[in-house]
């Protein structure tokens, strides 16, 4: 029977109130996905160091592909050794052979950026595939992947990644950052299981079951939104772990590569005899410049994201009212380190 | 909170004397202890009863100097010992403070589970405890298997094992235990039964009672649930917003209590007594540090508030020799606000077996010779009811 | 409790098994097979064909043409008595290489990772327990710069200044050449602890950076904890908390990312290995990719990862020595 | 004291004609601990029997609340009503439908529906609550369950109705909030709310109101009572504490059981079981409930012999309740009761004392 209050039926299926307007899910969609976060991320100084960061290295990727500055070729600077900051056309000076540094920095940051992605995608995407499922569903599916995955981790990345680049003499950066990878999402995929297995016994996971909504949509809307601030810390690590490994694969030679990146710089620097000549140096410390650099932004963003997928720092930073809970501003950064 | 009638909340022969302790967490506006001052009289079993939010635990560290960093405390408590000498807690140094925790004064924690290191047996918490006061550790552990025993445990296996690997119930004894371990005079419990279950929670107040003559302790039982510490507590302090708002012997302060809010919490506990249709909730909340009223900070809820409850603090006014409440309308509030169980004690209400012990099946077996061995009830075989 | 260290001894060997499948699967997976190049080079030499063959079949103890489970059979046969092949640019067996190679590799990698734990914990706990202090604040800050530079580079950068520019430390190799083959006499040990100074000290730094912050993090939750406040109530002494409270208790979590590293780092001897000439596990896996000796790069591969999966067994069984939760062995979740 | 009394099945307590909407027959649940496989060779797995042959009717509109020491099954058995614990024996039926033939699809009612009448609320107001959806988004899911069709507005507009319902106004302004921005009293209330947004016919209050201020608890209680009404809803509720369970269930007119060790020791009225408690461990249970009362000496011994709960694994043979019971005879130790009637009134108790003949009567009283 139709229990009607205040003019309310609960049951009845009919729809007479107007519709919300598309303006209006627009705005609040806004608001709630792209203002409120990026208050909360500029906030941060750590974050605000690294999105700077990560926007130079973001302007030298579109300044090479759009090609404003000099591709890299031999003898194109005036003069070998060209030392740092003398001469403006060549800012950073140039190598023993003659080639502009800067554009060795340059025309290799765009594949960079495009391998640590895919990287990082490829790792956590499959990290919380696999332990977003083993965790929730349990019983064989989980002993099944958990021990591939047991055997996946047994396995030491670099050498598998170097047999598997002899082998398939990978070109395309997608598949080099993917390749670097394959075996990293294993440990995450494993703490990440143990975190959804403690989610799945909440109160709230409880309730979505009883209310009958399917297992994807709970895993989608309770399970995952939960986990976000420890998939973001691990991201950035997984990227930063493409950085380090693929520089050290370019520097021993391993990887095939078209064009120059800082890997092939670096490993032409160390025996164009660089360690030996003083006025080579530079040609040394620009490629450790630009990994370093690039990691440590990668590091300072992670610290950062993760605030913005906590309510509680996000109602603050919003000047929404803050209700007497008292609110525990814990750094997760430290206890949740890969 | 005017502190000039002193009468009301001091007692002859005082164990502790607390004055004018405030505690605040930023330069002093907000407050989150406001102003406490009573005695706490020597062997006595005092109540402090408070909805949570209201500072009792506030209260509770205060008495050890042991308030949460960054909080800043202030006023004094004099503590005096067994040998006569009178000690200011709060003037001591870290040193001294030391010695004088655990030894003078200990605290039982709510949280018996998160109490105990999770990776160090139980026994090694009373080794390091006797060593920490370089106190003979054989005789500190002779003594602790004795305690253990009177709670009703079993000594070599709870001594043995991890906090993990004990009951809920097992472990607040293992911690009640430790607490007494050092002899001291005086026992602070904030919530020591809250987590547990209802049999479990009056079995530990029975054996708290028989610990309290055996080793003549003075005990401060912290709780925000009032039927439980009314049939404990001989005294008993109602706080409210921060502040202690009502202190009086326990027959008086649930009898027929002066301030309004304690009688309005009276009314709003559920009991078996009571008629159904009296029990009322009590409109809107108590408030946060931030912003607690001015004046008497219960007005905004009060059914008797007027003008002067919102403009001048209410001092401790007397309602009988050793009973005090801070409300400008005391009597007022006796008369007016009916306590529900009140008609229940005296008419004998609907309820056919009147709450001063009637004829229940129970009873039959609590006069046969009560002593212990009677009923042996070794706490051994218990290995279920973790809570 | 015995049931959970059956258990994971079974994993071990299972582990092991599979592992060396996959490398036998990744033989087969090289560019034309595993003898092609090999082939053509020594029929360009003039050998015949039959000596040819025989000559491949000596080196990896299998013909290429038998039908595939059998050679899988052999191979595996030849991996369980320890004979891996014969390394063709060594000319020697496989094994008798890598079994010289494999105890400096353990070396740098167990030393330099004990003390990446040791830093780590140390300074992480201290930090935490002054926190908020200037040297907080400077040993963050110093960790989160120290991470951000791969250990590779700091090899470089301390051959460059230690090794030539100051000539304290040699600049290559394990040991000194005089002492090669002196077993382990005196002189012997000083010298190999001179020639692993830099690599385990580059391969230290970074790592003890992520170490402590982690460490920091999981000290000042514990800081927070209940027992922590009764344990100062009751006039326990600051060191004791300090470690038998809060150290003990923020290393368990770090146990796990332990466990994790020890593959990681072991797979990254390949490059520092390199730098410094220092003929270990991963100097033979680079030096074998580049001659094309495939018996020899599969044979490391393999020594590596067996190595790896025994560390960990040995690492994951004393994890229920430190955490008692996990005596009855419920929350393997070690590895 | 009449003749032997029937054993009296839940079914027939309260005597209502109307067909149940819930009724449990039989009903175990036992738990095995996970073994490895070499174990699972060698020993016996430890098998906790949380609930041992309980039946239960559950009506429409009506009131029942489970009492007990944590361990004695309360809320695995509330978890078995509502279908989301499967039974090891024994029927659940909703309306006559076997719950869980229906999960494997051969009952013409389908599951779905079944699923969607069956509530629950949980006992800490925090984490009942996704920390990471705002109230309107957690209150829009129930809607999109039970009305899929319904546009966004209306669904709004139904939450504001809602929110304002249980007391929470301005509701536009509790509807963007992020539930740490709210009370436990509000957060418990939203989650209320959501309960019967689904039009539920049963609804599991499992302990949802121990976690509340006192001052709130009756409110909260007396909202549960008000809403039953109108939304045609009845409530199994859980609690471990007596006096809560005798307001909850006098004001709702149900009945109140008191469970032990997986089993239900007595059920009746709710004013019959606080006045007159027939089985041994009521009465133990409402010595244990403190009340205002002024006198000191209702304090005195526990009326019972052991103050621990007996493991769970291997429980006590006989009425489980021997090993404590202060009345317990010889008797006790040998056969186990089942629920006898207490003549003409509305309460049975699994207790020999109440059948005259019963050979308990002359058997010697047990020594420990």
């Amino acid at each position: 029977m139709d229990s009607t209050v205040g003019g309310v039926e609960w049951t009845s299926d009919d729809t007479s109130a107007s519709e919300v307007s598309r303006s209006d899910k627009a705005r609040e969609f806004y608001e709630e996905k792209i203002y409120k976060p990026a208050i909360v991320a500029w906030s941060d100084m750590r974050t605000r160091i690294g999105i700077l960061l990560m926007s130079i290295y973001g302007l030298m990727a579109v300044v090479a592909i759009a090609g404003l500055w000099r591709a890299p070729t031999s003898s194109q600077a005036p003069e070998r050794y060209m030392q740092p900051f003398q001469n403006w056309d060549y800012p950073l000076g140039s190598t023993a052979s003659g080639v502009d540094i800067m554009a060795l920095i340059i025309h290799s940051t765009d594949e960079m950026l495009l391998m640590i992605l895919a990287g990082g995608v490829w790792a956590t995407g499959l990290a919380v595939a696999v332990g977003t499922l083993a965790g929730y569903k349990g019983g064989t599916i989980d002993n099944v992947l958990m021990s591939f995955s047991d055997l996946v981790m047994a396995i030491p990345g670099l050498p598998l990644v170097i047999i598997l680049a002899f082998t398939f003499n990978p070109e395309n950066p997608i598949f080099v950052g993917i390749i670097i990878n394959i075996n990293y999402w294993a440990g995450l995929g494993r703490s990440l299981r143990s975190q959804v297995l403690t989610i799945r016994e909440e109160s709230y996971v409880e309730a979505s079951r009883t209310m009958g909504v399917s297992t994807p949509r709970i895993l989608r809307k309770d399970v995952i939104p939960n986990l976000m601030p420890y998939i973001t810390v691990n991201f950035v690590f997984a990227a930063r772990y493409v950085v380090f490994a693929s520089v050290g694969l370019f520097f021993l030679g391993v990887l095939p590569y078209t064009q120059a990146n800082w890997g092939v710089t670096l490993q032409r620097a160390y025996s164009g005899g660089a360690l030996f000549a003083p006025e080579a140096a530079h040609w040394l410390i620009a490629p450790m410049l630009a990994i370093g650099v690039l990691s440590l932004a990668l590091i300072l963003l992670g610290q950062g994201l993760d605030r913005v997928f906590n309510p509680r720092v996000r109602t603050r930073l919003a000047g929404e009212s803050e209700s007497t809970a008292a609110d525990e501003e814990e750094d997760t950064f430290g206890g949740k380190v890969m | 909170m005017a502190t000039d009638q002193q009468s009301h909340f001091t007692t002859d022969d005082p164990i502790v004397e607390v004055r004018n302790l405030k505690v605040t967490y930023d330069d002093g506006d907000t407050f989150v202890l406001d102003d406490v001052s009573m005695d706490i009289e020597r062997r006595e079993i005092l109540g402090v009863v408070g909805e949570s939010g209201s500072g009792k635990s506030m209260f509770a560290s205060a008495m050890l100097d042991a308030i949460p960093d960054p909080g800043l405390l202030s006023g004094k408590v004099l503590y005096h010992g067994g040998d006569g000498e009178t000690i200011d807690v709060l003037e001591l140094n870290q040193e001294e403070l030391n010695q004088f925790r655990w030894e003078e004064i200990s605290m039982v924690f709510q949280g018996a589970m998160s109490s105990f290191n999770p990776t160090m047996k139980v026994g090694n918490h009373f080794r390091e405890t006797l060593k920490a006061h370089d106190k003979n550790v054989a005789d500190g552990m002779a003594f602790a298997r004795e305690l253990l025993e009177d709670l009703y445990l079993d000594p070599e296996r709870v001594l043995d094992s991890y906090s993990h690997e004990l009951s809920g119930g097992m472990q607040q004894r293992a911690l009640i235990a430790l607490s007494i371990v050092l002899e001291p005079e005086v026992l602070v419990m904030d919530e020591p039964t809250a987590a547990l279950d209802l049999l479990m929670q009056r079995s530990i107040l029975m054996l708290l009672k028989d610990l309290q003559e055996k080793y003549d302790l003075t005990m401060v039982f912290i709780t925000h649930d009032l039927p439980l510490v009314a049939s404990l507590a001989s005294r008993m302090g109602v706080m409210y917003a921060f502040q202690m708002i009502e202190i009086g012997p326990r027959d008086e302060v649930i009898g027929d209590a002066g301030h309004p809010y304690t009688r309005a919490l009276l009314n709003a506990t559920p009991n078996l007594d009571a008629p159904l249709e009296e029990m009322k909730p009590i409109e809107g909340q108590s408030p946060a540090p931030i912003n607690v009223p001015d004046g008497c900070s219960y007005h905004p809820r009060c059914p008797l508030a007027d003008d002067q409850c919102v403009r001048e603090d209410p001092q401790f006014y007397t309602v009988s020799e050793g009973h005090g409440a801070a409300c400008h309308h005391w009597e007022e509030a006796q008369d007016t606000i009916r306590l529900n169980f009140e008609s229940a004690s005296e008419t004998g209400g609907d309820s056919d077996v009147a709450a001063d012990g009637g004829t229940l099946p129970g009873d039959a077996v609590a006069d046969r010779d009560g002593g212990h061995d009677a009923t042996d009830f070794v706490g051994g075989s218990d290995g279920g009811d973790s809570q | 409790m015995s049931n959970y260290y059956l258990r994971r001894t079974a994993r071990v060997f299972v582990t092991i098994y599979l592992v060396a499948t996959l490398t036998f699967g990744l033989i087969r997976l090289l560019p034309g097979g595993p003898y092609t190049q090999l082939r053509n080079q020594l029929l360009r030499q003039g050998m015949s064909p039959e000596e040819v063959e025989g000559r491949i079949q000596a080196l990896q103890n299998i013909n290429p043409n038998a039908p595939l489970h059998q050679q899988y059979i052999d191979y595996m046969a030849g991996f369980m008595q320890g004979n891996l092949g014969q390394s063709i640019h060594y000319q020697k067996p496989v094994a008798e290489i890598l079994a010289q190679a494999a105890p400096w590799t353990i070396f740098i990698v167990g030393v330099s990772t004990v003390l990446v734990f040791a830093f780590g914990i140390v300074f992480g706990a201290l930090q935490a327990y002054w926190e908020g202090s200037r040297f907080d604040k400077a040993l963050t800050t110093l960790s989160i710069s120290v991470m951000s530079i791969p250990f590779y580079v700091y090899a470089i950068l301390l051959l460059y200044v230690l090794s030539y520019q100051m000539g304290v430390t040699p600049t290559a190799g394990t040991v000194g050449s005089d002492y090669r083959g002196e077993g382990l006499s005196v002189g012997f040990l000083i010298s190999a602890l001179q020639h692993a100074f830099l690599p385990i000290l580059s391969y230290t730094v970074a790592e003890a950076g992520i170490q402590m912050l982690a460490m920091r993090g999981n000290s000042i939750q514990i800081l927070g904890k209940d027992y922590v406040r009764v344990a100062r109530l009751r006039g326990i002494a600051d060191t004791r908390i300090a470690t038998r409270y809060v150290a003990r208790n923020a290393v368990l979590p770090m146990y796990t990312g332990f466990l994790l590293l020890l593959g990681f780092r072991l797979g990254g001897t390949v490059i520092l290995e390199e730098i410094f000439s220092y003929t270990g596990l991963g100097y033979y896996l680079f030096d074998a990719l580049n001659s094309n000796d495939y018996p020899l790069m599969m044979g490391t591969f393999l020594v590596i990862t067996v190595t790896l999966v025994i560390g960990v067994y040995v690492a994951d069984l004393t994890y229920g020595k430190i955490d008692p939760r996990v005596k009855s062995g419920e929350s393997s979740e070690a590895f | 004291m009449s003749d032997a009394q029937r054993p009296a099945s839940g079914a027939t307590l309260g005597d209502r004609d109307e067909e149940p909407v819930l009724s449990l027959t039989d009903v175990e649940v036992h738990f095995e601990e996970q073994q490895g496989i070499i174990e699972s060779f060698r020993e016996e797995p430890e098998v906790v029997q949380a609930v041992n042959g309980v039946s239960l009717d559950i009506f429409d509109q009506d009131v029942v609340t489970l009492v007990g020491e944590s361990g004695c099954g309360k809320t695995t058995l509330g978890k078995t009503c509502i279908g989301l614990q499967q039974p090891t024996a024994g029927t659940v039926e909703y309306r006559g439908t076997d719950i869980w033939e229906a999960k494997r699809g051969n009952t013409e009612v389908p599951f779905d529906e079944i699923r969607q009448s069956l509530q629950i609320i949980h006992q800490d107001p925090g984490a009942s609550l996704n920390p990471n959806r705002r109230i309107i988004d957690i209150l829009a899911e129930p809607i999109k369950q039970v009305h899929p069709t319904l546009g966004s507005g209306e669904r709004r507009e139904r939450i504001y109705a809602l929110l304002e319902r249980v007391g929470m106004n301005p509701a536009a302004d509790f509807a963007d909030r992020y539930p740490h921005q709210l009370s436990g009293g509000e957060q418990q209330r939203v989650a209320l709310g959501r309960a019967l947004l689904m039009n539920p016919d049963v609804i599991l209050a499992d302990e949802a109101i121990s976690a509340l201020d006192v001052s709130l608890r009756v409110e909260m209680m007396d909202l549960m009572l008000e809403l039953q009404e109108e939304f045609d809803t009845s409530y199994v509720f859980i609690s471990h504490d007596l006096s809560n369970a005798r307001y909850f269930s006098e004001h709702g007119g149900g009945r109140i059981g008191v469970m032990y060790l997986g089993q239900i020791a007595e059920i009746g009225a709710a004013n019959r079981m606080i006045t007159d408690p027939h089985h041994p461990y009521t009465n133990v249970l409402r010595w244990a409930t403190p009340d205002l009362g002024l006198d000191a000496e209702r304090a005195g011994e526990p009326p019972m012999r052991k103050i621990d709960v007996p493991d769970p694994v291997n429980p006590p043979s006989g009425c489980r309740f021997h090993t404590r019971c202060p009345e317990a005879r010889e008797a006790c130790v040998t056969d186990e009761p089942d629920l006898y009637e207490v003549e003409g009134v509305e309460q049975a108790t699994a207790c020999f004392r109440e059948l005259d003949d019963h050979q308990y009567w002359d058997s010697p009283e047990l020594e420990d």
